[in-house]
């Protein structure tokens, strides 16, 4: 049902974990949903340095958070923001109907995790 | 790669002893048993000592017994069949929160056409409460239906029990055996059994293949429609091969329970006490009793069940999360629900059906592999903190 | 002793071939498709290869066949799951009076339920009347539903001509092929057929297993409620040998069509030269041209046919009286009746179906017997009387 | 579906054939249900001392009128009359359910024949 390529993400997900000193972290889903994603950013110049995640949910969920992170690093956080879940998808060579939520949530994540750099910027 | 197979409750692979004693009614003894020639009574001969194998193993009469395509079938012509036989009398039916799918899909299928369905409360053990069954019953019930024992947690209900409150009460009771026939030991009159559903494949018989027990006297309409087969009860050509190896199944199944039993529980009870000793955040599901013999259901704390189950499968173990056809599906198990686990923590739930071929080193390979898997999910886990070896929510 | 079969329609035993691809996947291959794991994925790899095989053969899109437990289901699916999804639009279903008891039962089952069924006659041939068919199609009705090829008498229908009128019409357009499938060639997209039913064992493939088409967009209710097997269609463990013994078997019978038939053309052919020259009172059964390749059938003036099939099935012949299904009843076949044959005459009918492995030996070895089997019944009977070879009512 | 009784009655059916001047005729049955059974009995003394039939049907009439037959042959009339259709089936070892109707077309063919026995007597 999964493509190689998103077993690949699954089986050594690149990027795992967290950033201590994060400068944004972007956090979405809901443990009752079945999947939750919590992503951090390193920032430096708009450009992000490193990315790394969390995420409690199904192969798809994780492989998702693992191609995101390594699409975002190195670009800037204008370039970042256009990414979309049909990027992601296909950057993973695909995902069944009913996964697709999955690259949703690793869209999402990468959108709340600069808009919270953003915020934290401001103030 | 060592491959361990343990989702037996989704399905088992066909005896080499029941596909031997199959394979002559493939291509030699091919007749329709409809036919009066010689080539069709020596298949109907095949089919007539099938019945009466199988009937003696549920202690009923072959004519109480009718073929069908497998245990789905058999519920939705108990379900739908009494229904609009009985619709008349009343319009009633009660049944649990822990059907399976086919019983419980045709429930809903019937609230479309009129019927109210009361679905049964189960404790958190996932068995049901008589007193709930007794109150619910009101002079429209026409029909109870309770599985006999649960698919995904493997609870096994006090059939007989319910029975007697059926038989008292006058309304009809049908139970799903799917999970049960061999693991459970069932009579169906002295149990009071008024319709029960049979498969072949989850005890080592071909799919595709089960039957419905109606006790006679018992109006039940017919479901497929069509030609005289099954004394005019369910249409369609009979089906030799796999009614020779159902019966076949069957009787090794049942024949040897007791010993099959033993060894299964025995596999069970060690890979119980093997997590809840190795693994902390670990919650069996089900009851730890009444359960059925080859039945292992945990919840892992802080880790969803498709990622475990993929994990297993790249070190070639075998489980289902949740029940082989609700793995696939956004809801947690309506089984897991019903029991009261909250939906965070039933994402988690794994099965491990143990059949006749695993061994006591099956277990050391999954517990090692369990608790690989489990730390690497869970650090992985935005919920999971590891504090001296305890884990809390963050 | 000699034994020759000629009762194909009524089903066949299983390929060699067809067995041999179908047996991986009883106890090796064996896992539920619907498990995510190795295991289930193997097995969900061979039923989407089936389904790819057999989608092509048909014409149509793989997402667009559905598994069933055979023809019987398929039928019983086609009508009353159309009924139930377009009841709102229309209550009118058109048939034929000839069609295999699995869509009359069905049609009869929801006149029940308020559906208005028109039963359209057929010519003496067994051809239904197309102008009939148009003058039938009201605002209500929703759908036609026409055998391909008959299984008693083996007349085959202008099944692209009905196609056509529906789609003018507007209405939606059923046909049970299982006794068609290899002989009568059928593109669905081209002779725009709605639904379609189909059933491997009629064909060298095995018994229980069948196949329905729905065009995508038409809504077709499920019919067999419960787990998520056949995207949602068709619940039921997923009987993955058998599928793969209906599309090797559908397989074979397609791709070599035209050698098959002619051959099974030419044995036809030469049966009934032979009974028409040299059996008086003896009358052809069905369409001379439009006609399955493998079917003969005949009525015998003043004998009864069951006795006629005995006499035959002890010289190690087995033919079917009427068909596998019907005979066993008191009634004469409702086919014949359709056709305006008198039921004293009915009672008579044989039928003598050809299969692969049938020769022109075997048709010298059943004309011998049958004229001595007719002889002797004859003789017995008191409507008949023998004047200079010639025979008369009493 | 039957018993080797009623197929050895089929296979060699007992009686096959016309009495030409027989004393007592009796037909029953209809071809347009399946069935016509024609008793033939040559009676001396009220003895039945030959019987034959012609039947058109099954192979349980068929084995119905050879029993038949063979059962009242040397009988007297009156102990032909209590011959019952239960007998008959006895006799062939057990008939289908579905083809009990065989048997009581012969029982009523013997009592038809006999009748008719009576009436020419009386005439
Ligand atoms: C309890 C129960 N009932 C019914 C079924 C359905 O049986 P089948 O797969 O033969 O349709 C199953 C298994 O799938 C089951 O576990
Ligand atoms: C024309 C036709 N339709 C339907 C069926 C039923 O198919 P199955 O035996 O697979 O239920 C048959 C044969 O029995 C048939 O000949």
């Amino acid at each position: 049902m999964y493509s190689q390529k998103v077993m690949e993400n699954f089986a050594n997900p690149k990027n795992v974990g967290v950033i201590e000193d994060a400068d944004g972290i972007g956090t979405v889903g809901n443990p009752t949903c079945g999947d939750i994603m919590k992503m951090y950013l390193k920032i430096e110049n708009d450009v992000i340095t490193d990315a790394k995640f969390q995420t409690f949910g199904c192969a798809a969920a994780i492989a998702s958070s693992s191609m995101a992170t390594q699409m975002i690093k190195g670009k800037t956080i204008d370039e970042a923001l256009t990414i979309t879940n049909r990027q992601v998808i296909e950057a993973l060579e695909g995902l069944p109907p009913k996964k697709i939520h999955c690259s949703v949530l690793a869209e999402e994540a990468i959108k709340l995790a600069i808009e919270d750099y953003r915020s934290k910027k401001k103030t | 790669m060592r491959r361990v197979y343990l989702d037996h409750a989704a399905t088992t692979g066909v005896d080499r002893d029941v596909l031997e004693k199959m394979t002559p009614y493939f291509s030699d003894t091919f007749g329709n048993p409809n036919s009066l020639h010689s080539f069709g009574r020596e298949a109907e001969k095949a089919v007539t000592s099938s019945r009466d194998a199988i009937a003696k193993l549920l202690g009923c009469k072959p004519n109480e017994l009718y073929f069908t395509s497998g245990g789905t079938e058999a519920d939705n012509w108990a379900i739908k069949g009494i229904y609009t036989a009985y619709k008349n009398k009343g319009n009633h039916i009660i049944t649990t929160k822990i059907e399976h799918k086919a019983v419980l899909a045709s429930c809903q299928r019937l609230q479309k056409d009129g019927a109210e369905i009361t679905y049964l409360d189960v404790d958190k053990y996932g068995t049901v409460d008589l007193e709930q069954l007794k109150n619910s019953i009101t002079d429209k019930t026409i029909l109870v239906s309770v599985i006999t024992a649960n698919n995904e947690v493997g609870t096994i209900q006090p059939i007989a029990e319910i029975g007697r409150i059926c038989k008292e009460r006058g309304v009809l009771f049908h139970t799903d055996a799917v999970q049960a026939i061999g693991a459970v030991d069932i009579d169906v009159k002295r149990d009071n059994i008024d319709l029960l559903s049979l498969s072949a494949h989850k005890v080592y018989g071909p799919k595709g293949i089960g039957a419905l027990y109606i006790r006679n006297g018992v109006k039940c309409d017919r479901y497929i429609s069509g030609g005289s087969q099954e004394r005019g009860m369910r249409a369609g050509t009979t089906n030799v091969p796999l009614i020779v190896g159902m019966a076949a199944a069957f009787e090794k199944a049942v024949l040897n329970s007791e010993e099959n039993n033993k060894k299964l529980i025995r596999l069970r009870d060690e890979l119980i006490q093997r997590i809840e000793a190795g693994i902390p955040n670990s919650y069996l599901n089900g009851h730890r009793i009444n359960r059925l013999p080859n039945n292992v259901n945990f919840c892992f704390e802080f880790v969803e069940g498709e990622s475990l189950l993929l994990m297993l499968d790249m070190q070639g173990i075998a489980v289902s999360s949740g029940s082989a056809c609700t793995s696939g599906s956004l809801e947690p198990s309506h089984v897991l629900s019903a029991m009261g686990v909250p939906p965070e923590i039933a994402q988690s739930a794994t099965r491990f059906t143990f059949g006749r071929e695993n061994t006591m080193e099956d277990i050391d390979y999954v517990v090692e592999c369990l608790k690989k898997n489990l730390m690497t999910l869970r650090a992985m886990s935005p919920l999971f903190k590891q504090e001296k070896g305890d884990a809390k929510h963050v």
